[in-house]
């Protein structure tokens, strides 16, 4: 699946709910689906700070493409970042360089992506593209 | 005690009160507003909206000095509103300094008394639940002056160790700056006794009153108390006003703190002379429409009755105390004997930020995090708690929301 | 010049504009006011205090850190706020902090520059025209550091002597601290010239620029200043809000200034860390409304334009400035060639109260003293002036009423 | 005269003026007819510091009357001086002392008296009744 493709995927799911429940159930049951992140990955340099939330990021670079893992302290949050890793990881890094991440606004949780929420999120994207970017240099500098 | 039985009890007529409020009429994510962040600033009523319009639209000019019209209205207004914040705490006008809030009142005094009195191995006393405003500008100062800042512990359920406290007086102490009720914790500290110790060592008290005043009537002169620092925001006045409150004995000790228009007598490249207090610590043009409105709000407040407002808070206090105690699996942090109507609380292990979330889809606005008081955090070992502080204006049917929408949200964190 | 002829060159439609001000349509003494003590403080336009009002009615919360919707609101409504006036001046909102006012942000700078930069033996220059504002906090922080505070003189018209300036400039100079515009004398400094010379030296310069925002579309990018104050007020904005301008390279190396809530990143007993620029200067609940209004007003400024506003202001500077040059006996003090419209002046030996009130009878509303510039007055051996201050909202008309004023009252006072 | 008298005839006088500028030619003129203060007396010590004009008072005691002499740098302020002094000098401390001060208000010149204003009357007439006060006093303990 495409990026875009994902995130279709998930605004369609969206589109379903009646209930601002229902949208936050299915958020929160995506952070438990995430896949638990290796300790060790848990250090310092992977950690986002935000004013209120944490959320750690740790990357991996295999067959020219970028697998993230990634977890929260806050279960909101996990599930939004466990959306952004699905929707990402196993692409190449120059499509997420240019991806557009539009389904976090679609699904009404754009106010998460605010500087002022400063929930981590916004810093997980910024650093998402930042991986992204250095490795897609890289890759056209080998080529 | 059942909602019904609550409002029996309330003094107020609520609906009518909340009237004066416009804010409380809106609505957030759909639902009507319940605002249960008073502690971080209170909503204000039309009296005080309107004292300021009134202001900039009839007769706005800068103050002192000014012969003409406009200037002498503005002067009067804004010397009338000291003369009325102060007798609000029973102090003389000359005794309250006007300033941005409670964080630049404390810095004030930690920046003159600092200069004038502390010295090196001196010591200042705070308490292990004050509000980073009454921690870092002591920090500060004892940085500066290279003077040891002593830290009074608290017990499990938030309240001061006062033998600890008595121990830690000595002959060092210069000053104790201690919070008549912490922000986060509810708690209310027995001021009377904090200052009757320090005063039998001849030691100075600051109180951080910027939780009190809007909940607890305070006479400075029968509390004794040195120095005194609160917020208009808090106090259902104006942002960007405050006040500091000292004895006349104490102000004319110290030394000004910014320099500036309004501040001196006389100025001169050789020798400047500063004005007496509190003008010498009112350093250019003041906040005159923050002064006027702080001022409206706090007639609102006496015209509603602060013995009404107290009881109304108090019988909130309870039912709010009662309903969420009754709530499996929340925690509430601080269970002070003696308390106002702030509750923190935590959910299982879920984090604040998402309770905080969860309660505003349901228009309920808690504060989440640490509230300024990350010491007291560390202390009890958690990121931060969901906060809910109430004011009169609320009623007993929003803490039936809040309790509703904590058990939505429990469900949602399958907590 | 004759007053039809001005009314021609006037690029805006002063009588619609005049229609957002309410207070310009009251009466003082029975006659419609005639307010030129815009020096002192200007008057607010609808767009403003509207904006107030909103926010209190309608998202009043405090900032920074909340989650629920009012706070976001306000949050965003404040970071925003910084945004529009930072990009007024050509700034970026990293570079702009918040104050009470230009005194608040001149002693702010005063404290922490000083505290990092100035050692014993090293100069500041200010000027012989500055406010009391931009003289004492330099005069203390002189006298904490040890340093030495250096005067620029000037000349009898009221202008800088530059060539006096570039002899001060030395290896021991560590800032440059001047007026952009004079409150008193109306006079305007050749700034860039005044940076460039200093630059040349590796010197920073501060510009007090309370009295140039409202006047003069001022890039501070282009001036390559370094850094600058300004108030609110003054600026057709609330008062308690004002605003330091300073390049990212500094600001970085400036240590905190006042201690509290939103300025730190984490705080133990032990360690606080402080934040980033600008919110490590930003100690305390800010003043949220003020900012608004302060934003509401630029943008009222711009959606006018500046350029129209500068026409406007020049044209009745030059109309203004002729028919006073016209009153025999009045002498006007500041005359020099680059002039705001601001003008001081006496009567014969005229005490300047006695003017003023006899103006204000008149309903003329004009400022009198020494304009918290002392050492001016002392300069020109006067105990004070009268004098009239412009904004683009008065029109060639309230100048003819000025100057019948002025006849009038020197018939009674027989100068 | 009395205190009394000599102010309802100041009173008197302003209620014929039917424009604002003839009661101020009147104090300006007040000021004009007040006899020159003796130099000797133009002393710090008598000085009254307002925030914007000066104010000096000297006070002689003689055959147990209060006389005052006075001077102001600003014209109007001069004037109020001189009728104050008018009405008040040639009494005795008792009366003085007791003495209330109408005719300011009363011609409409309240504003002058307000501590706001800072021009030294105010403070002049707080002054004047200390000086009353102490010889009141003084006399009292003779007799
Ligand atoms: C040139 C100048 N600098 C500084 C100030 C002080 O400004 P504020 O009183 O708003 O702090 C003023 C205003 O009076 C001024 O005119
Ligand atoms: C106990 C306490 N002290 C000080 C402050 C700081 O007040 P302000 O932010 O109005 O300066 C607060 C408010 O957050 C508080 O709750």
């Amino acid at each position: 699946m495409t990026i875009k493709e994902s995130q279709d995927r998930i605004i369609e799911d969206f589109a379903a709910f009646e209930e601002w429940t229902d949208k936050y159930e299915y958020i929160i049951q995506s952070g438990e689906d995430l896949p638990p992140m290796d300790p060790q990955y848990k250090t310092d340099d992977n950690l986002i700070r935000g004013c209120q939330s944490r959320v750690w990021l740790h990357a991996d670079f295999k067959d020219g493409l970028l697998h993230f893992t990634a977890d929260s302290d806050a279960q909101i949050t996990k599930g939004l970042v466990s959306l952004v890793t699905t929707v990402l990881s196993g692409q190449s890094p120059a499509d997420i360089a240019d991806a557009e991440l539009f389904f976090i606004d679609a699904i009404g949780l754009r106010s998460h992506l605010s500087p002022t929420r400063a929930n981590g999120l916004l810093a997980m994207l910024k650093q998402i593209k930042m991986y992204a970017l250095g490795y897609k240099v890289q890759q056209a500098q080998k080529n | 005690m059942k909602v019904v039985e609550t409002m029996v009890q309330i003094p107020l007529d609520l609906e009518k009160i909340r009237l004066d409020f416009p804010i409380l009429h809106t609505t957030v994510n759909g639902k009507p507003l319940v605002y249960f962040d008073n502690g971080a600033t209170t909503q204000k009523p039309l009296a005080v909206t309107r004292a300021i319009e009134t202001y900039y639209n009839t007769y706005n000019s800068n103050v002192h000095r000014g012969v003409h019209t406009l200037s002498q209205k503005a002067t009067i207004a804004y010397e009338e509103s000291r003369t009325t914040v102060a007798g609000f705490i029973n102090a003389k006008p000359e005794e309250l300094i006007f300033t941005k809030g409670t964080t630049d009142a404390i810095n004030l005094l930690a920046y003159t008394f600092g200069k004038q009195f502390i010295k090196e191995g001196d010591e200042i006393i705070i308490s292990a639940m004050e509000h980073h405003s009454n921690i870092v500008p002591w920090q500060l100062c004892c940085e500066d002056r290279k003077a040891v800042l002593k830290v009074v512990p608290i017990n499990d359920k938030g309240e001061l160790e006062m033998g600890e406290y008595e121990k830690m007086l000595s002959d060092k102490t210069k000053l104790v700056a201690i919070t008549y009720v912490s922000n986060t914790l509810g708690t209310v500290n027995p001021v009377k006794d904090i200052i009757a110790l320090a005063h039998a060592r001849n030691i100075p008290v600051m109180l951080d009153a910027a939780q009190a005043v809007q909940h607890i009537a305070i006479d400075v002169k029968e509390l004794d108390v040195d120095f005194m620092a609160f917020s208009g925001h808090k106090l259902y006045g104006p942002t960007g006003i405050g006040a500091l409150y000292g004895k006349e004995s104490w102000l004319e000790q110290l030394p000004p703190y910014q320099g500036g228009g309004d501040m001196i007598k006389t100025v001169s490249f050789d020798k400047t002379v500063y004005a007496d207090p509190p003008l010498r610590f009112e350093a250019g043009t003041p906040n005159i429409a923050g002064a006027i409105g702080m001022a409206a709000g706090v007639k609102y407040l006496i015209g509603i009755g602060l013995d009404k407002i107290a009881t109304t808070e108090r019988v909130l206090t309870e039912y709010a105390l009662e309903q969420l105690s009754s709530i499996d699996g929340l925690r509430l942090i601080g269970t002070a004997e003696h308390r106002g109507p702030t509750f923190s609380f935590i959910i299982g292990n879920s984090h604040p930020t998402d309770v905080g979330e969860l309660l505003d889809m349901q228009g309920i606005a808690v504060r989440t995090g640490h509230h300024c008081t990350q010491p007291l955090m560390d202390l009890f070992c958690i990121p931060g708690t969901a906060r809910a502080s109430l004011s009169f204006y609320n009623t007993p049917e929003e803490i039936d929301r809040l309790v509703d929408g904590i058990h939505k949200a429990m469900k949602l964190l399958k907590k």
